[in-house]
């Protein structure tokens, strides 16, 4: 074990691992993560944090996380290169750590022309991959990024996302190689909706031996509109979602959309864990976290195992 | 007060506008007095700085007239012109003289009974509009430095 | 500069018909130094072109591009045009004809008329105005002076004499006008009379008479025009409703379908029907749906094919193959019924149309054919002038010359080119040899005006009444005198009469003045004249300015005097000022190389070289290969049946025989330079590949076509596969064998209008009618098929169709989905497959000979090189693309470049031969002056402010402005054609258009607004 | 070159408006090119001003110049007779030309007419475009010719995020997404391996993160 995430437990244990998200108020109300916390408990093995989600300004990522491991969670630290220099990340690693939190994910972020505050400098000092490769030195060799040496250096299970549906195609096997030689642990996908062509990506995952080098946890959200299907279709960048799965949606009354997304969130978690490498699925319900219960249950991944 | 007389500024390209208001004086179509025009070889060949300085010298409107699309004796000089002056009603309404006093006309060289109808439109238009705030101001001047 | 005027008979042309034929003849013919009298029986001249709206391919009125820059030089003294003027006798012969011409009376002094239209607006019953019909052809023609005013007057319709003339202000009217003749001595003439419009009154089963809803398609253009009598609405005559459902009726008159048809094709028609249909779709879009009812769609000329796959595709208008039965209008109905039995259906079927357009063909008027009778010149059986296959323009008199519709119904390019190469011809008759026997006008040194103040004299012209009449010119004089700088300010009546001139010559010296203002009309007319008469008083001719106080003040500010004498001060102060930064310039002149390099030494590239060195010019002619003669060269028979290969070898001996001719063979062309009348061309000759330079003014392209060969129908598989070109040779050299044949099978279209090459190859139909009448003559039990697409046997070669209709050959329409199958069968003989739409059936034909009509296609990898080494455009087919598709289809976009035979796009040998003529004629006018004159309005470039940042690069719309070794912007005054784009774009104000500098523009607005502030 | 847009009239008024006699001063170099502040421009600006102060019935003097480059001390010198009866300096030059004459003619107000933008090429006639940031550790050879810090929105030096749609940036249409083009590149060249090179986090201090930087030649400078 790297470490004492109880994620890399579970992974390292052959289960499939489950995890889910939580995005932190915009405002001081700590009993909004703390609501949200309660949903998730004993259905997901990690707690993913988000941060500044689509370069919003919430409360922070290390705040909200500190909420939940308070309350016997196991947050998962989301982290974006975009609002911090490498001093201030490094330091915040320090900070998680101290407060019991050893799962992060290295992102580059949103782009701040998306999200409230457009006027914002964006800082990329370091980028997602370079962001990985400083975790890992900072755990493996117990320096900062500047060559110094840390006292008790944080021990993080290090995750970082990948897009398989992104243009080049391409490349996005290449990219996550190279996530994996800068160190990555994990990797949660973007949500997939285009089935075929995540089993091509898997492929070329395979091919490189990727899948053993690092845990993929699969990405999933549930639809809860024929109209946020076709929203996250035309207007979400990077996102595929085939018109047959809109059509599907569209088919129904829309008073039964939102329990045919769930169908459909379902129906893939299960295809997807016939799939080689997968080892894992995180769960975005963007906002609706009280249906994380029903689909993991229904998806088959209760109980949750329990590790030391 | 007597009535406004706007003076307006005609850029007509030589092959076409130009020889359109040949034609309407062929013609004998009554047009207002006005309007005076600036020859010039293509209406491509109107310089921003012509249209401003007309302004800046007291002009209540300004229009540069060229061939119809298509028929610029240099293939394109109209389009370049009608960009320019779309680009400089901007800068006219920046200024505060406003981009309605500005305007681009197509015309073939046969089409003299529509320079005439322009040419009065563009007055009453202008008339309509009143003075520009420089010719306002620059009229005061020289009241003052008669008195 | 300006020439003396050299009209005698011996350097005189009779031009007969003022359309476009006639004005390019007239034009040709006065730009190389001959006169040239024009007579019109019409009031004014334009043609029928003029009543066009807009013309095929590039759907624009494009009139204005027939004659640019005419009015800049003296050349229109060289011109006299005779309106309302008929032919009645003819004496002499060629090189000294009489002609007699009687001259109707207008009833209006030209001279004193003004055009004002007073009289026009009061008596509408009894004056005519017929300014051309388009809005734009009078002054399109860039030539205003020349052009009659369009008013005349019917004096039998005239009720109260008296009234009419008081009315005119002018006092133009002359009621006691009378008929004039006169006697008009040239050496030679071209009769250009233009054709008439088929009217189709007498077919009472098209309902045009009764129904004011069809229309012919000339009557359609008029509603489609702005300035028709609808103002370009368009709506159908009956209740001036939009229609929805137009349909177009194909070959009414032609093609002798009707009764008084004629038998041949009038060749524009189809092209004509998609422009209007096409024109309409896109105006209208979907809610206008048109439909064509056709025979043959005969898109044959150069890229017209494409304009018909447009017209198809991209407009969706709809296309019918077959003959509408008749057109009726059911009682109480709102629209028309046509009944139409549709291709390959057994049953008729009826459909409703709000509008009916009858596309009415050419004939030859009454009018002509009375002339053609005085002028004792032979006619063909419909009235065409007669010509040979190899001397397309010369008509059975020698001396007299035929362009045009006269010749035969065609296209306007085809006019423009017989327009040139009549010109060409008739200048060959002329004793005095061509070339400007004037001489420059003799001008005092040039005075040297740097470091002068400005001392600025002012004449200002009453022009009669013109503006007297409004203006009181002495007090505006007056004025001028008042204005800063201005030495002499006087009135001096008209400014253009040489009384005046004279004086205002005197005045610019004795006062020593250095600028000019002429108070008075256009510069656009009379700029010249006035530079010219300060330049005789030893000033730079460019220290003029214009106020054009008639055109802008005094004819159109008449109703309000006050404003219109403060506006004139205005003018004239803003002339002025301007006036005082005017600056002197130079035209710069360089001689003129009056050689002329021919590339190419097939028929056309001869014919044009023997013109050419008929006229004295030297002429290099490059061949590529080893020897002269070209693709003609195989050919044996010309469809009329003259022997080609004697015609062909005849024109290798005078290329030899010229002393003006040097022929330069295995000449690869290398490299080229220098501006339009100095050229450069160097190439490699010979199996040595030495290298030769020839110096040179002009540059013809006429280095034709290639046989097309494609890989179909077993070509170059089977030996009884071969192409029409091969077939021409066997039917001559092995007449035997044709007798032993069976059946001929002939496929049209092979290698073309195909998605590889979507182009007509225009001479295959005739081609294969040739042949097969050649066949059937020599064997007449042979069966001979043609398996066609369209038959495009267009203008008099219809008559051959016919004919071999009649003589048993079988003509077999197929389309381009279901081809003829092609398999090797017994014996040597070919197996051919395909449907025979009337039967409806597939028939099997075993061909003894399976001949391919493969028409031709660009020499491609040899245009490239000449493309790309002269800076030609092409068009995607590989052809030259000439400067103007309709107007000036023989002149490329690159002065100095003309093109002439296949290297423009296929063409027969008749066609060759007329587009050679033509280029020697455009070539003339250019190699007619002794100097190139690069003008003075150009850009100029100061280096020192130039920041090289390409913007006038980027800007100029003809690519001459690069960055040169110094690292500044370069401008080739040679080459500047003076737009001005370039300094208007500079963002370091480096660049000036001299005559327009910015200090000249701005002062012109300086001096405007002065009074108003002070 | 540098790039840079003229200022909104407005805030050049705000700036001289409480001054009559203004030195407007163009410069013939880069801001020439793109169309910001040379000759053309420098008369443009004049007159706008005019009558702008004028319809708001102000008459101000306006003085036009324009230096063959205002980054350059000689070339700043020249204008030295014309300061006298001058109240106000407007330069139309980027931000080194307007320092230029401000550090020169200490004495008079030096205000900026253009915004400066960024480094960038010509993609045609009137269009400008990023391409430099002048980081000062050149990354080029190794990125396919293409810069990922100015041409990636997130200024990624290690492959695209997920945002990248068509060839695309997620920001905008009208952006390319800059490691499309590296990866493009980079496969025309047959270099697709250099894509796995991990680049490691960038030294920001040759980048002005080390403070304003100076280049000395040490064989030059005097």
């Amino acid at each position: 074990m790297k470490t004492n995430s109880v994620l890399e437990k579970v992974l390292a244990n052959g289960n499939l691992a489950v995890t889910s998200e939580c995005g932190p108020p915009r405002g001081a109300v700590p009993e909004k993560v703390k609501e949200k916390g309660q949903l998730l408990a004993g259905f997901v093995d990690a707690v993913n944090v988000t941060d500044n989600q689509t370069a919003m300004v919430r409360m922070s990522s290390l705040g909200a996380s500190i909420l939940l491991r308070q309350m016997g969670l196991n947050p998962l630290l989301q982290m974006v290169t975009r609002d911090r220099n490498r001093l201030a990340m490094q330091s915040e690693i320090l900070s998680a750590y101290a407060h019991g939190i050893d799962t992060m994910l290295c992102l580059s972020g949103d782009h701040p022309h998306f999200g409230d505050h457009p006027m914002a400098a964006s800082v990329h000092d370091i980028d997602s991959i370079q962001l990985i490769q400083m975790v890992k030195t900072m755990r493996d060799e117990g320096r900062f990024q500047g060559g110094a040496e840390i006292e008790n250096p944080p021990k993080m299970f290090i995750g970082a996302a990948a897009n398989p549906f992104a243009d080049p195609f391409e490349l996005r096997v290449m990219r996550l190689a190279k996530k994996v030689a800068a160190g990555v642990d994990f990797i949660q996908t973007q949500c997939i909706y285009n089935i075929p062509k995540f089993e091509k990506w898997m492929e070329g995952v395979r091919n490189r031996g990727l899948h053993e080098k690092c845990y993929i946890l699969a990405g999933v959200t549930p639809m809860k509109s024929a109209g946020m299907a076709r929203y996250m279709k035309n207007k979400v960048p990077g996102m595929d979602v085939p018109d047959d799965v809109v059509a599907r949606m569209a088919a129904k009354p829309k008073e039964e959309q939102a329990q045919e997304g769930v169908d459909i969130c379902i129906e893939t978690i299960q295809r997807l864990s016939q799939v080689e490498g997968v080892a894992g699925f995180h769960i975005m319900a963007i906002e609706w976290e009280k249906i994380v219960p029903e689909i993991v249950e229904r998806a088959g991944l209760l109980p949750r195992p329990q590790v030391a | 007060m007597e009535k406004f007389e706007p003076v307006i500024v005609a850029f007509c390209c030589h092959y076409c506008a130009y020889t359109a208001a040949d034609m309407a004086g062929s013609q004998r179509l009554d047009y207002p007095p006005n309007v005076k025009i600036i020859r010039v070889p293509c209406s491509g060949k109107v310089d921003a700085i012509h249209i401003l300085k007309a302004f800046e010298r007291g002009a209540d409107g300004v229009y540069v007239a060229g061939c119809l699309e298509g028929d610029c004796h240099f293939k394109n000089g109209n389009l370049k012109a009608e960009k320019q002056v779309q680009y400089l009603r901007k800068s006219l309404d920046e200024i505060g003289i406003g981009g309605d006093r500005l305007e681009m006309v197509f015309m073939s060289a046969g089409m003299g009974e529509f320079f005439a109808r322009k040419a009065k439109e563009m007055t009453e238009k202008i008339r309509e509009l009143g003075p520009s705030p420089v010719h306002t101001q620059l009229e005061q001047q020289a009241r003052q430095k008669a008195s | 500069m300006s020439y003396q005027l050299d009209n005698k008979p011996d350097n005189r042309v009779l031009v007969v018909g003022g359309g476009m034929g006639g004005i390019r003849t007239m034009l040709d013919l006065a730009e190389s130094g001959h006169s040239v009298v024009l007579v019109d029986s019409a009031r004014s001249i334009g043609g029928l072109m003029t009543q066009l709206d807009r013309t095929f391919p590039t759907n624009n009125c494009d009139l204005c591009t027939l004659s640019p820059h005419l009015s800049q030089s003296g050349r229109q003294e060289r011109i006299e045009l005779l309106t309302m003027t008929q032919i009645t006798g003819m004496e002499g012969e060629r090189g000294a004809f009489s002609v007699t011409v009687k001259t109707a009376p207008r009833y209006i002094d030209m001279e004193k008329c003004t055009a004002c239209g007073e009289c026009f607006k009061h008596f509408p019953d009894c004056v005519r105005f017929t300014p051309g019909l388009d809005h734009r052809a009078p002054t399109c023609m860039r030539y205003p002076q020349a052009i009659p005013q369009a008013y005349s007057v019917d004096m039998a319709a005239c009720k109260d004499l008296q009234a009419l003339v008081d009315i005119c202000p002018a006092k133009a009217i002359v009621p006691d006008d009378t008929e004039k003749t006169r006697t008009i001595e040239c050496g030679s003439i071209v009769l250009a009379p233009g054709a008439e419009v088929f009217d189709p009154k007498g077919l009472d089963y098209l309902g045009y008479s009764s129904q004011p809803d069809i229309v012919t398609s000339l009557e359609y253009e008029r509603i489609l025009s702005a300035s028709g009598p609808t103002s370009g609405q368009l709506v159908r005559p009956s209740d001036k409703k939009q229609p929805q459902k137009i349909a177009w009726i194909q070959c009414i008159g032609s093609r002798g379908i009707q009764k008084g048809a004629q038998s041949y094709c009038s060749s524009a028609c189809c092209m004509f029907a998609l422009k209007e249909a096409m024109v309409t779709k896109e105006r209208f879009q979907d809610s206008i749906e048109a439909t064509i009812f056709y025979m043959d769609m005969r898109t044959f000329g150069k890229d017209y094919e494409l304009y018909l796959q447009q017209a198809k595709e991209r407009f969706g208008v709809r296309l019918v193959r077959c003959r509408p039965h008749s057109v009726v209008h059911k009682q109480g109905a709102q629209g028309l019924e046509i009944q139409y039995l549709p291709e390959g259906q057994a049953q008729q079927v009826c459909e409703e149309f709000d509008m009916v357009v009858l596309s009415t063909g050419f004939l030859v008027g009454q009018q002509t054919r009375e002339m053609a009778n005085i002028l004792g010149i032979d006619l063909d059986s419909h009235g065409f002038a007669k010509t040979g296959s190899f001397t397309p323009v010369a008509t059975s008199k020698p001396g007299i010359y035929v362009a045009g519709l006269f010749e035969s119904p065609k296209d306007i390019p085809e006019t423009m080119v017989q327009g040139s190469a009549a010109a060409c011809m008739a200048a060959g008759d002329l004793s005095a040899k061509g070339i400007l026997s004037g001489q420059e006008e003799e001008f005092p040194p040039e005075r040297d005006i740097s470091g002068e103040e400005p001392r600025v004299g002012v004449f200002l012209c009453d022009c009669g009444e013109n503006i007297g009449g409004v203006l009181d010119v002495q007090k505006l004089a007056d004025y001028a005198q008042s204005l800063p700088g201005v030495v002499v300010a006087q009135s001096v009546g008209h400014g253009c009469s040489s009384q005046s001139m004279e004086r205002i010559t005197s005045i610019v010296e004795s006062e020593k003045l250095n600028r000019v203002v002429i108070g008075g009309c256009s510069p656009r007319t009379h700029e010249k004249r006035f530079q010219d008469t300060i330049r005789k008083a030893g000033l730079n001719p460019y220290l003029l300015e214009m106020a054009n106080i008639r055109d802008q003040i005094t004819w159109v500010h008449a109703a309000e005097p006050e404003l219109a004498a403060k506006k004139a001060q205005s003018l004239i102060r803003m002339a002025v000022g301007a006036a005082k930064m005017a600056r002197p310039l130079a035209d710069s002149t360089l001689p003129m190389n009056k050689n002329a390099l021919v590339v190419g030494g097939g028929v056309a590239g001869m014919t044009t070289a023997l013109e050419l060195a008929r006229h004295g010019h030297k002429v290099y002619l490059a061949e590529r290969s080893a020897k002269l003669g070209g693709n003609a060269a195989k050919l044996r028979k010309t469809l009329e049946g003259e022997d080609v290969r004697a015609f062909v070898n005849g024109l290798v001996e005078k290329v030899k025989a010229s002393e003006n001719i040097s022929v330069i063979t295995g000449a690869i062309i290398v490299d080229h330079s220098g501006i339009p009348g100095m050229f450069k061309t160097g190439m490699q000759v010979g199996p040595q590949m030495f290298y030769r330079q020839v110096e040179h003014g002009v540059t013809v392209l006429a280095t034709g076509a290639l046989g097309n060969h494609p890989d179909q129908y077993l070509l170059g598989k089977s030996d009884s596969v071969i192409t029409q070109l091969e077939m021409d040779s066997l039917i001559e050299d092995k007449p035997e064998k044709v007798k032993s044949w069976s059946n001929v099978v002939m496929i049209q279209c092979v290698g073309s209008r195909s998605p590889e090459n979507p182009n007509c190859s225009r001479i295959c139909c005739q081609a294969a009618v040739k042949n097969a009448l050649r066949i059937v003559e020599i064997n007449p039990d042979a069966r001979v098929f043609v398996l066609y697409r369209d038959m495009r046997t267009f203008g008099l070669s219809e008559d051959y169709y016919q004919e071999a209709r009649q003589k048993g050959v079988f003509f077999v329409r197929y389309s381009q989905d279901a081809p003829p199958k092609v398999d090797q069968g017994q014996d040597g003989c070919v197996k051919v497959v395909f449907n025979e739409p009337v039967i409806g059936a597939d028939l099997e034909v075993e061909a003894d000979c399976l001949c391919l009509s493969t028409g031709l296609v660009a020499d491609d990898e040899n245009n490239e090189d000449l493309a790309l080494i002269f800076k030609l455009p092409r068009t995607k087919d590989g052809f030259f693309l000439e400067d103007h598709v309709k107007l000036r289809p023989v002149d490329l976009p690159v002065p100095g470049f003309f093109v002439a035979g296949t290297a423009h796009s296929p063409k027969n040998i008749r066609d060759s031969i007329a587009q050679a003529q033509a280029a020697a004629s455009r070539a003339r006018t250019m190699l007619a002056a002794n100097e190139i004159s690069t003008g003075a309005a150009v850009a100029k470039v100061d280096g020192q402010k130039c920041a090289a940042c390409l913007i006038c690069v980027r800007a100029c719309p003809f690519g001459v402005p690069f960055i040169n070794a110094e690292g500044y912007s370069q401008i080739d005054p040679a080459r500047c054609r003076g737009c001005g784009v370039c300094a208007a774009a500079c963002p370091a104000k480096a660049i000036q258009l001299m005559q327009f500098e910015d200090d000249r523009i701005l002062a012109k607005l300086e001096s405007l607004f002065e009074r108003m502030v002070a | 070159m540098i790039t840079a847009e003229r200022k909104p009239l407005k805030e050049i008024m705000d700036y001289i408006q409480p001054f009559n006699r203004i030195l407007l001063v163009g410069c013939n170099e880069c801001v020439t090119v793109c169309s910001a502040g040379g000759r053309k421009e420098v008369g443009l600006l004049s007159s706008a001003l005019q009558s702008a102060f004028l319809s708001a019935g102000k008459s101000i003097e306006i003085k036009e110049h324009t230096l063959e480059r205002q980054c350059d001390p000689e070339y700043v010198e020249e204008i030295v007779g014309m300061m006298d009866g001058v109240d106000a300096v407007v330069s139309m030059a980027c931000g080194c030309g307007v320092q230029e004459m401000a550090r020169r003619y200490k004495n008079k107000p030096v205000f900026p007419a253009v915004n400066t933008k960024f480094m960038g090429a010509s993609e045609r006639q009137g269009v400008w475009a990023e391409r430099c940031q002048g980081c000062g550790n050149c990354l080029l050879g190794i990125t396919g010719g293409i810069c990922p810090i100015a041409r990636c929105s997130k200024q990624l030096m290690n492959g695209p995020c997920g945002g990248s749609t068509n060839g695309k940036c997620e920001i905008s249409k009208e952006v390319d997404c800059a490691w499309q083009l590296i990866w493009d590149r980079l496969k025309m060249l047959g270099q697709e391996d250099r894509y796995l090179d991990i680049i490691p986090a960038k030294d920001w201090r040759t980048a002005g993160g080390g403070g304003p930087r100076k280049i000395v030649r040490e064989d030059l400078a005097g």
